[in-house]
């Protein structure tokens, strides 16, 4: 049964939850990307492996992270190894099949700016730089990102190549060696996009439902490629709805300090 | 060999003006209640080393003892930017600060270096990102077996590694559970360590084989102050306080109310002050 | 994803002719079920990947089923030599046997690097080491920071790797505890892996988070055999049985002492009678 | 006290367990330096840390092992980590101040041999081969190595380098870009050798009680030298003795298995 009453928020949430499966090994950061995948394995995808870069495999936390090395991961975990070892064994080993980006700048090929805005050297604002981005945007077998829309994010041209998409499209990723996929999917609170097979330019597959393409367009600082059969996405179900929900709720109850 | 000292001594003994520190500290057990100690003592013109610098590191930028930043992730974890590394880097306020970055993997693979007396980690890195461009320090190595290019950056010598861990028994050595992070690498990578405890113990007791232990042949000094983590958390002893990392983003917001919190919960008070303020976070892990 | 197999079809389904196989275990755990599993199935061609081949690669080289050897130190632990490892080197017996050798700290290197997924390892070793001139693996790599010259080898990558571990569960996630080894790294760096175990559980219950685990999804197929890795031993199930090992020089010593003793314990029986082997071993730790 | 009856094996053990001190951190291989290493815990150095290449640190076995890697050795460890560990964090990392090494051959100048015998493609007698060996004798601060005297093990030319010592002498290590010491101690079943200062070839500092100049030349394939001042190596103590025979004992008790 689908839910009728969400936000744009849940949708982006439960469309990126949808994309994982059951098999996946996936490389979890915080935010939306967290919540997805805790709904993806809450829901459809009960035995999919969550790793969080802070060493902790196979984590079933009962409430989101509010950072990447919250003792609930390890605590539900199935093993915790050291954060060396995490990038190498895990992540550069190739073990890992999904990782999951957001971006303070993205670019229609999937090029992400966690780093500056402006110049590097004297910048405007000083982001929090890419953590384990960089790899994670190349080692892991795809990438998704999730992100909200708005014009200043998604830029034509990002202001630092923190981690590589595809870069200026085409063959570009393979010619530079890097044999994994890179971006494969960009869920926003409008839409879901992929690249185009030729190009690696995003494309809109599907709209959320009740979205226009105006208001995907006035939220986006690209002009917009749509597939040939857009489809609508299908809204959340009552199930998905409800398991985000919960895990939110318990999630805003766990991180409230008693008395503060 | 370890010898167990007051934090004051540790500190005072170990870090000197000008040296290159790692606080380490992977979102668990980060040395706060020795960073204060630091700025307590107004140790200054540091090189400041640590993957995920967060407010422990925007305290002793915003304290103005840091003149060099090397990094990798530098954000209030869940919350958002660090508003005096900002403030230090856009406006040079309170001085200009130099900063070298990295990305986890690079920072992840130079403390293991360092760790294993490497000059140099290999790995495979970088691919197609701009920290290339602007941080001379990442090189590349080719294969002589498969003429791969990798990239290569120099290995993570620091003069102090500072760490907090759950134990140390009398002969120093010390137990790290849970969560692990690069604590281990960066001890055993530094010249010279000072580790805080939850608690010194006659002995370790009958751990599993496997578990993280430093010899205390490894470690310079042990100091034991409860609740030194915090707002980090201590696996086994109290959870994080998540409150005082919202907190922090209204504190940092100018140098005015930065100032009032420091001189508050840091100049006027001791390493003693931070068993009291994990009180309430016991058993809440 | 781990299956749960007998060892039998374990064997057969992920060892063929021709692979590369690494059979590890550092004094503890070392896999002898699984070897002679694949000597009575007479997979042959076999390219043997070892740090200390011991006794049990003594006998799959004896039966005349391995082409090549990679190893670093090729001893029968307190006893002495290999017999069957050295008539065959010395004199082809029963077949030439193709060795490349390195030291022990290039090829826990250079499992690490495998594990790793990098095409090489950089260690600083063989200094002044004769085995830089014999063997074409052995390489340089200049660090781009110091100018120093530091050795290299290629990763290890088998085709399969075979351990010995203490328990799985139900979903294959693999325990080993005690001597770690290089077990962990042989698993991951190779193609498919088979892991004999002491004892399937349901789960591996309230262990330590820090232990040393094999996600199931890391493992090809799993087999329990009790006993399996006898006459070494398995920490928490039974001791090292030190007079096989003390028998095994008389019994390689010639070729009609040899045949006859895998004969009786290899060919006439399968894997169950390592449970027997260790029965007055246990508890022996 | 003075022991009077013992053996030159025993007076080898004892005079080589007086060379450590507490503050050593020692890789030990299995033999001759195990019990020396154990002999030295259960005297004069009871802090000292004893770390076998199996990952075993700080060990305090109340039996030899058989093996690098006996259950007994990590059940006495403060911990224990793997194997690749153990050569990249411990022993590269400079952490150990004293190796122990054994040898088939060795030369004057503390080169060692424990690869083959004749030519390598076509050895007449195959081996064990270096294992740590060629990393110890380059990576620990100083290299002690002990031996039983014989023509055949002590020659002026070694069949193969498995480890480094001091080359050809002189400053032959340093210029070869390896900056510890090398091998500082030779003990032998007769006496006690040290390098020249100058030369780095092995010279007898001291000699074992009872023990003629004629039968160390006996039992020496090199011409030998003498330091100008050659001591007598103080007999073993009763309790070195004493410690030295019951660990053995109870190592041999152990080691017979039930019923064989």
């Amino acid at each position: 049964m689908a839910a009728t009453d969400f936000t744009p928020d849940e949708m982006m949430t439960i469309a990126a939850a949808r994309a994982l499966s059951n098999d996946d090994v996936c490389f979890v950061g915080i935010g939306a990307p967290s919540a997805a995948c805790n709904v993806a394995r809450l829901t459809h995808a009960p035995d999919i492996t969550l790793i969080y870069e802070s060493g902790t495999i196979g984590t079933a936390p009962s409430v989101l992270p509010l950072s990447i090395g919250d003792g609930e991961l390890c605590e539900t975990a199935l093993t915790t190894v050291s954060v060396p070892e995490m990038f190498r064994y895990w992540l550069q080993g190739g073990r890992i099949t999904v990782g999951f980006l957001g971006a303070a700048q993205l670019d229609p090929f999937g090029n992400i700016n966690t780093t500056v805005i402006g110049d590097y050297a004297h910048p405007k604002t000083r982001l929090p730089g890419g953590g384990g981005a960089p790899e994670i945007a190349s080692s892991c077998g795809e990438v998704f990102i999730t992100m909200k829309q708005a014009k200043r994010g998604m830029v034509k041209a990002i202001d630092f190549f923190t981690s590589f998409g595809h870069g200026k499209g085409g063959t570009d990723r393979q010619d530079r060696g890097i044999t994994t996929k890179g971006p494969t999917l960009l869920v926003t609170d409008l839409a879901l996009w992929r690249p185009n097979p030729e190009t690696k330019e995003f494309e809109v597959n599907a709209i959320h439902p009740g979205v226009t393409r105006d208001e995907i367009a006035d939220s986006c600082g690209w002009d917009i490629r749509y597939r040939d059969d857009v489809e609508e996405t299908p809204p959340p179900t009552e199930e998905e709805l409800t398991t985000l929900r919960e895990i939110k709720a318990r999630t805003a109850e766990a991180h409230r300090r008693k008395g503060a | 060999m370890a010898t167990v000292k007051s934090l004051q001594e540790a500190i005072a003994e170990n870090v000197k003006p000008g040296d290159s520190v790692a606080f380490e500290g992977f979102t668990h057990l980060i040395p706060h209640a020795a960073a204060h100690e630091v700025i307590r003592q107004g140790i200054g013109d540091l090189t400041l080393i640590r993957m995920t610098p967060d407010i422990v590191y925007d305290q002793l930028i915003g304290c103005g003892l840091v003149k060099k930043l090397v990094f990798s992730y530098a954000g209030n974890p869940g919350v958002g930017l660090l508003r005096r590394l900002r403030d230090a880097v856009e406006n040079s306020v309170p001085r200009p600060l130099e900063i070298e970055e990295h990305s986890h993997a690079a920072m992840a693979n130079a403390y293991e270096a360092g760790a294993a007396g490497l000059p140099l980690a290999v790995f495979r890195g970088y691919k197609g990102a701009g920290l290339k461009d602007v941080n001379p320090n990442i090189r590349e190595v080719t294969c002589p077996f498969t003429g791969e290019v990798l990239a290569a950056v120099p290995a993570i010598r620091p003069d102090v590694a500072v760490i907090h861990a759950q134990k140390a028994d009398r002969k120093g050595n010390v137990l790290i559970e849970g969560i692990l992070g690069v604590q281990k690498e960066a001890v055993l990578a530094a010249k010279r360590s000072v580790v805080t405890v939850e608690e010194i113990v006659d002995d370790l007791g009958d751990i599993h084989p496997n578990l993280t232990v430093l010899p205390g042949w490894t470690v310079t000094a042990i100091a034991a102050v409860p609740g030194g983590a915090h707002p980090s958390y201590a696996r086994g002893y109290y959870g994080r306080d998540n409150a005082a990392y919202l907190d922090w983003d209204r504190i940092a917001a100018d140098m005015d109310s930065f100032r009032g919190w420091i001189d508050e919960n840091v100049m006027a008070v001791g390493p003693e002050a931070f068993a009291e303020r994990v009180a309430e976070l016991r058993g809440k892990m």
